[in-house]
């Protein structure tokens, strides 16, 4: 009952601390915060579900696995990297910014995005790892 | 050699294949012989490493020719003797392959212009005759005696090397050629008793001489074909080789004579006296070989009238001696390899009588031996002669003459030995059993022997064509020489005389004679075998001590040299580079400051004192918050921030983990010494940070980075927080980096807990990927709830 | 071309995350590796052909001039590293197509090793000295990976001794940037060049310069600070050992050689003094610790510290004959001591062990083996004409050159003993008989034979070639060495031509 | 201030360092944590402690304001602070699983990788052992 409350509460906290977490993210390239500050407080709000749920029903909640996520965001950051050379004249990771609407988008903010993307996925990693059952030791391999 | 495809039956066909290779050069030396022998020489060269002097180069002279008809003619013979002698033994293919590779090393070596292709081909006959040795290679003693040869001729040849790099330097080339073209002495460099020194430790160990020799006579534990080969007639002349050739550049002086003389007189007398007290046929011809060794070093070291020159007579009795003993010893040891394949041994005890059913190998070993005890009109004869008469008028006359005398005798009585004893006498049961040989095993030593003969009876044509090239090579050649089977009756004669009459006697009274100093020999207290085994057990010993000291397999203890060096090393630069610069005067430190400071302080503290896992866990988080309170208080509020995060992650990631490991109560107290120890080298390494930490920053920082960064994070990064441009676009790299260290921990974490149901799970996602989506969100939450 | 700089660093890491993003599908995994192996090679080739012809070349991440952004450079040095780097990843992706073929440990081994190979180019190529140290932890990560997968119990205890002494040297090469920076403020290796001329304190510079000393010591394993090495490399998959043998410690080597020409060369006396008598200790403490062993990974490993003796020699004693030896000496040593890995771990494979008391029999059942063992092990042993005596003669000129005699000596001592080393292993593994108690591993399929022994015979054949025919690869260590010894031409590279006059100026040198 | 970060660096440091030096896993582990901070703390008051202001600039600004904190070390440390927890999470782990397997903390009783026959005799001569 008690955690059953706790979940729910957990789950409203959860989604409050993600917004903020984006928040942060979008913002960071003008205020303090960005891609690490963003992702680390979105990591602690997955951490905390992990606290108070079973770390079985995080994984299946993100429904990812989190390290696939983490490549991802890698794989972001290093696009947004290329996106420079293959625009031509630039070189790896030099800023290409358009603006649409007045809002001005470059690869830098991909780039953070991906940074983003990439201290969730790898925070949640350790903290699902460690947090779920010891493994047994493997049978095999040993000599 | 299944393995490269290459059917076993056809392997000895490819072996008497081989011989056209020695044959084809030695012909292609002797159409050579003309345009030497009238003073022309011949110079190729490939460029290896021009900027450094360093080429493949090679040239033929005299001396060069000299040994190339002797590797390339006796070649033949072994290669056809051993397509023979080595038939139905295993892994023929590559035997032959390193015979041939010997054989063209030795080529190379000799031919070598440049020092360090000499030096080359040096190592690769090492190498080569290594594998030669070892190819019995199943056999314990094989591979020690393979190993042996390698390691003591190694010492030498990195010696060697050492010379001639110091050489080079000195003398500005490596080629041979210009070395020898010019005024070639180096003898009064400042370099040349090293140069002397470690040149002549290269061609000591590679020719035997004692005591360094003792690895040739294990040798013997080769096939005879090989032996044959190697330690009679090339590899081990190599050493005498390099001697008369750097004569002209390292030769004449004092030490050069001294040394070589003292060396080789001592080398030939003791391998003599060792080699009639053997009963091995192998092992007596192998000391007879240090013996010619010896002769050889001894006689290129004898000075000549004027200071600082050889004697020219004694050169060319060394040169002699090179071709006689050669012819002689191939020889010989062809018909020992004939005995051993006929009766399968080689002891001298179990012979008698064999000249009865081994004919052909009788008449080998017949005309062999008698060149090998001096006898007219054979070539070995004209051989001695030109040693007595050199030795007695060189300079160390008595000492030398003597020497060679007493070795030349004992060189009678073991030239009996293996022509006489196993083929004379009563017909023992290895005569009895013994089968025939066919004309492969022959050949060879009759060929030679009678080689012998012809160069005897034709002393002129044979010197003028062979040895005074060579001898010209060296040093110039004596005025007025004649050489000859016959100068008329001399002193000198008698002197002949008598050595048969002592190696007769010798040979006549072998086992009163020789009991003693056979005993003596064997049980002498300092051997070279002795000392190379000690050294390398010694090395074995000391090595594991001392990495069992360094590699302790204690962590703790790495840390704690690790942390050590660091101290003493930037301790010490501190003080002896006078780095250190305290601040003047009292800093203003505000309160809270202080506070923070004095709160770190007793958190770290606590860390290191509680015996509560807890609290460590606790304090670990109060420094972290308390230095983000620095970092926010200084203007760093990204950094505060995230430290801020990451700080709490830690203690949450920590406090997982370390909860699951055993508390601190069963902890292994250390002794006060060891807290002690760690404490001051703790102290030191925060000493020294601190002391270097203030006089970095004594002086304000250079901003000019910052500024451009602040003035181009609105124009070029279009960000308004400078921390974040930096990050994400000035240095973007940096932060791939970073993000890739923390996906990559994240899988290595993973493969780190590996576990049996994340494959079930991996399975599950394939599968749910698989089917509809809506069923595995139903099952997610009758799950949850 | 400049985007090939890029390209090496970035190609392995997009694939190392592209592995990661396939997991588990083995076959996709092996196969990304591979084609990456091979497109890496070309990348690398391409570079070094680039940088032969038209000299340094150089790219501002970014767009951002140096010394403000981070710079790329590919001198002769850097280019050569990552050609090297690319064929020791290439042959261990091949090899590992048979060594790890274990569901389980191929998700765990590719990616990873892809970026190992990434960062170790990242390390070789930056010109910028916080992001060699980014390159750094990257590499000590994905070595970390590598070293644990598998899991068993030696490896975990392996891996907490590399990962508790790399984790000291990392933070204390970070703390020797932080100084540097607070003395010079800049990070820009070339523009570090031009300003650590003008710090006052020079006696400081010098303690900064023996905290790089420590720091890339412990990285490349000198004495005293070797300990992780031995204690580790023995203990994963021979692919992992063989990629760990052939390029880590090289890192460290280069660094050192990037940072003592580039940067700390106000007191060579000093700094490359202590240097010169770090390298003598270094030599001998490896190649004893290698007597004292009999498994060959571990007289191997030993093998790597002796050996890492004779490159910083070539350093400390900082002449331009003495640092193309040294670079010779890198390029040699990677192709021949992964090799000798990996014929270790095939000697594993095709004999039963690796341990000279069980292992026998090479010679007469695998010929073809004992041959490959042959010229990698003779070549580190120093014999010619293999490339291990063009290096060693390369030192050993260069020492007498100098007139460091004793070093000299002590070069040709270690280079016997490490004769002798290598000489047992041939004496009692290859031609011994195999033991009555040992018995034949089972037969291995021809595919997996052909994959084990591919990369070695070509390895081996790059050994012989260099041997037989050392002109290119002198004429390359050459150039980097040259290059090296006198940084003006790097320097004027980075930074261009008009801001080296005027810093050059401003400071009264004249470069 | 620089002085007292300097004296507090030294402190870390000197802790840490102790800490390694145990012969418990757990305090390894604790010392680890610890020795990041060191070079953090070395960076930033490197690059200078006197400003007091974040570098930031305000919106419609082309340049920073007087006083504002050196940049460049705060994004050097963002960096190194998020490496040394990476590395740090994934030594914590090792720690745990090394003595899951290993069944010990005493680091001085890990011996697999380096058993005593091929490493060594009497432990104590150095670390003075057990009590």
């Amino acid at each position: 009952m008690n955690t059953l409350i706790l979940r729910e509460t957990t789950r409203v906290l959860f989604t409050l601390i993600l917004v903020f977490s984006v928040a942060t993210l979008l913002r960071g390239h003008d205020a303090p915060g960005g891609g690490f500050v963003g992702g680390l407080i979105a990591s602690i709000a997955c951490s905390l579900y992990v606290f108070v749920a079973d770390p079985k029903d995080v994984r299946r909640l993100v429904r990812t696995d989190p390290l696939k996520t983490a490549a991802a965001g890698l794989s972001l950051a290093v696009l947004s990297g290329l996106i420079g050379i293959l625009s031509g004249g630039g070189t790896f990771l030099s800023g290409q910014w358009v603006e649409i609407g007045g809002v001005k988008l470059g690869t830098p903010l991909l780039f953070d995005f991906g940074v983003y993307l990439v201290v969730v996925g790898a925070v949640l990693t350790f903290v699902l790892e460690i947090k779920e059952p010891a493994p047994e030791p493997p049978a095999r391999g040993d000599k | 050699m299944a393995a490269l495809g290459i059917p076993t039956a056809r392997v000895p066909v490819l072996l008497r294949a081989a011989v056209a290779l020695p044959a084809a050069l030695f012909a292609w030396f002797c159409s050579l012989v003309p345009h030497v022998s009238s003073g022309g020489s011949l110079y190729w060269e490939i460029g290896w490493i021009p900027q450094q002097g360093i080429a493949l180069s090679f040239f033929v002279d005299g001396l060069s020719l000299l040994f190339a008809l002797l590797i390339t003619g006796i070649g033949t013979l072994i290669v056809l003797y051993a397509s023979e002698y080595m038939l139905g033994q295993p892994q023929l293919l590559r035997f032959t392959a390193f015979l041939l590779a010997f054989m063209l090393s030795m080529l190379g070596l000799v031919l070598a212009d440049n020092l360090i292709a000499l030096f080359i081909f040096w190592e690769l006959t090492a190498l080569t005759s290594f594998l030669l040795i070892g190819y019995k290679h199943e056999d314990a003693a094989a591979r020690r005696a393979a190993l042996q040869a390698l390691l003591v001729t190694g010492v030498g040849a990195l010696a060697m090397l050492a010379g001639f790099v110091l050489l080079g330097e000195t003398a500005g080339t490596y080629s041979l050629r210009e070395l020898l073209a010019g005024d070639a002495s180096l003898a009064g460099a400042s370099h040349y008793p090293w140069i002397l020194a470690l040149v002549l430790a290269g061609a000591f160990t590679k020719s035997a001489q004692y005591p360094l020799h003792f690895w040739l006579p294990n040798a013997m534990a080769a096939p005879t074909p090989v032996s044959a080969y190697l330690h009679s007639a090339t590899m081990v002349k190599a050493g005498v080789f390099l001697l008369a050739r750097m004569s002209p550049v390292l030769g004449g002086t004092e030490a050069w004579s001294v040394t070589l003389v003292g060396f080789g007189a001592v080398t030939a007398v003791y391998a003599a006296l060792a080699s009639v007290t053997r009963t091995d046929l192998k092992q007596v011809l192998a000391y007879t070989t240090v013996m010619a060794l010896g002769t050889c070093v001894m006689f290129l070291g004898l000075p000549g009238e004027a200071a600082g020159t050889v004697h020219p007579a004694a050169v060319v009795a060394a040169t002699a001696f090179i071709l006689v003993h050669a012819l002689y010893k191939a020889a010989l040891f062809m018909v020992v390899g004939m005995i051993e394949r006929a009766t399968g041994s080689r002891d001298l005890a179990r012979h008698g009588g064999l000249r009865h059913v081994l004919g052909p190998a009788f008449a080998g070993a017949a005309l062999a031996g008698v060149s090998m005890a001096g006898l007219p009109p054979f070539i070995g004869f004209v051989g001695k002669e030109l040693l007595y008469s050199s030795a007695y008028e060189s300079g160390f006359g008595g000492f030398a003459l003597f020497a060679i005398f007493a070795a030349s005798a004992l060189v009678v009585t073991s030239a009996l030995m293996v022509a006489v004893l196993p083929f004379f006498g009563e017909m023992k049961q290895s005569a009895r059993d013994a089968h025939a040989v066919c004309w492969q095993l022959w050949i060879g030593p009759v060929v030679l022997g009678l080689l012998g003969l012809v160069a005897g009876v034709a002393t002129g044509p044979v010197f003028r064509a062979l040895v005074l090239p060579a001898a010209a090579a060296i040093a110039p050649l004596p005025e007025h020489f004649e050489p000859g089977l016959w100068h008329g009756f001399s002193a000198l004669m008698l002197l002949s005389l008598a050595t048969w009459a002592v190696g007769a006697l010798v040979f006549w009274k072998r086992p009163s004679i020789l009991s003693w100093p056979a005993a003596r020999l064997d049980r002498l207290p300092v051997t070279g075998d002795r000392v190379y085994d000690a050294t390398l057990d010694g090395i074995a010993r000391f090595s594991a001590a001392l990495t069992r000291r360094m590699q302790s397999g204690i962590q703790r203890r790495y840390i704690l040299v690790v942390f050590a060096t660091l101290a003493l090393s930037v301790g010490a630069t501190l003080v002896a580079k006078d780095a250190i610069h305290l601040p003047s005067r009292v800093p203003s430190v505000t309160f809270g400051e202080w506070a923070l400071v004095a709160v770190i302080a007793a958190s770290v503290l606590t860390v290191i004192l509680t015996r509560s896992r807890l609290l460590a866990i606790c304090a670990l988080g109060v420094v972290g918050t308390a230095i983000s309170l620095v970092f926010l208080l200084r203007g760093a509020p990204d950094v505060a921030l995230t430290q801020l995060i990451v700080e709490t992650l830690v203690v949450v990631i920590v406090a997982i983990v370390l909860l699951k490991l055993p508390d601190f109560r069963n902890e292994i107290r250390q002794p006060l010494s060891a807290r002690w120890r760690d404490g001051a080298v703790a102290v030191a390494v925060g000493a020294a940070t601190t002391l270097v930490l203030l006089a970095v920053t004594e002086r304000p920082p250079q901003l000019e980075l910052t500024e451009y960064f602040e003035s181009m994070a609105v124009p070029g990064g279009r960000g308004h927080n400078i921390v974040n441009v930096i990050l994400v676009d000035f240095r973007a790299l940096d932060t791939l980096g970073e993000i890739s260290v923390l996906v990559l921990a994240a899988a290595a974490v993973c493969a780190l807990m590996r576990r049996r149901f994340r494959y079930r799970f991996d399975r599950v996602q394939r599968l749910q990927r698989g089917h509809a989506a809506r069923s595995s969100r139903a099952r997610v939450s009758r799950e949850g709830a | 071309m400049s985007w090939l700089l890029a390209a090496a660093i970035v190609l392995p890491l997009a694939c190392g995350i592209l592995g990661l993003l396939l997991r588990p599908h083995r076959a996709m995994q092996q196969a990304v590796s591979l084609v990456a192996g091979i497109a890496h090679l070309g990348i690398a080739t391409s570079l070094l052909v680039t940088v032969w012809r038209e000299g340094i070349l150089v790219v501002q991440v970014g767009g951002w001039p140096a010394p403000f952004g981070i710079t790329l450079v590919a001198d002769h040095l850097s280019a050569a590293m990552v050609l090297i780097t690319s064929v020791m990843g290439a042959a261990t992706i091949v090899y590992a197509l048979c060594d790890i073929d274990e569901r389980a440990l191929v998700k765990d081994f590719h990616p990873p090793l892809q970026a190992l190979i990434g960062a170790v180019c990242g390390a070789f190529l930056t010109g910028d000295i916080f992001n060699l140290y980014v390159w750094f932890e990257v590499m000590l990560i994905a070595s970390l990976a590598l070293l644990i997968s598998g899991g068993r119990k030696a490896q975990l205890d392996g891996a907490v001794r590399y990962a508790a002494l790399s984790l000291v040297a990392t933070t204390l090469f970070l703390s020797g940037i932080g100084l540097l920076y607070g003395m010079t403020g800049t990070l820009n290796m070339a523009d570090l060049h031009l300003r650590v001329q003008q710090v006052e304190n020079q006696g400081l510079l010098s303690v900064v310069a023996i905290l790089f000393i420590v720091a890339f010591g412990i990285k490349a394993a000198v004495f005293p600070l070797f300990f992780w090495l031995p204690a580790s490399y023995h203990t994963p998959k021979v692919a992992v050992s063989a990629i760990f043998a052939g390029l880590l410690t090289k890192v460290g080597v280069y660094s050192m050689i990037r940072v003592f020409t580039l940067i700390f060369t106000h007191d060579v006396g000093y700094t490359h003094g202590i240097l010169l008598w770090t390298a003598g200790l270094t030599m001998v403490t490896g190649v004893l610790g290698a007597a004292s062993h009999n498994e060959l990974r571990r007289i191997l490993s030993f093998h790597i510290i002796s050996q890492i003796g004779y490159m910083v020699l070539g350093l400390a004693l900082f002449t331009p004959l003495a640092l193309v030896g040294a670079v010779f000496y890198i390029l040699h040593h990677i192709i021949v001591k992964a090799n000798l890995f990996f014929v270790a771990g095939a000697a594993e494979r095709l004999s039963g062990s690796s341990d000279l008391k069980t292992l026998g029999g090479v010679y007469r059942e695998q010929p073809l083996l004992a041959a490959l063992f042959f010229v990698p092990a003779f070549s580190l042993a120093g014999f010619p004409p293999l490339s291990g005596f063009w290096a060693k003669l390369l030192v050993i000129k260069a020492s007498v050159e100098s007139q460091q005699y004793w070093i000299a000596a002590v070069a040709l001592a270690v280079g016997l003993l490490t004769m002798y080393s290598m000489t047992k292993i041939w004496v009692n593994g290859i031609w011994k008989a195999r033991p009555a108690s040992a018995e034949k591993p089972p037969p291995l399929s021809r595919a997996n034979r052909a994959l084990l022994l591919g990369p070695i015979i070509c390895l081996a054949a790059m050994t012989l070639a260099i041997g037989l025919w050392p002109g290119p690869l002198y004429d390359l260590a050459e150039r980097a060495g040259h290059e090296v010894m006198d940084p003006s031409n790097y320097v004027e590279a980075v930074l261009g031509r008009s801001e080296t006059a005027a810093l050059g100026a401003g400071a009264g040198v004249g470069e | 201030m620089e002085t007292v970060i300097a004296v507090l660096v030294g402190v870390l440091m000197a802790s840490s360092v102790y800490l390694m030096l145990r012969r418990n896993l757990v305090r390894f582990v604790l010392g680890l944590a610890l020795i990041s901070h060191t070079a953090n703390l070395l960076i930033f008051s490197s690059g200078g402690l006197q400003a007091r202001f974040p570098p930031l600039i305000t919106p419609g600004e082309l340049v920073p304001g007087p006083d504002v904190a050196n940049a460049l070390p705060q994004a050097l440390m963002l960096t190194a602070i998020v490496i040394s927890f990476s590395v740090f999470a994934f030594l914590l782990v090792l720690a745990f699983r090394t003595y899951q397997r290993l069944e010990t903390v005493d680091p001085d009783s890990m011996r697999s990788a380096e058993p005593m026959a091929a490493g060594a005799g009497v432990d104590g001569s150095v670390s003075g052992g057990p009590q």
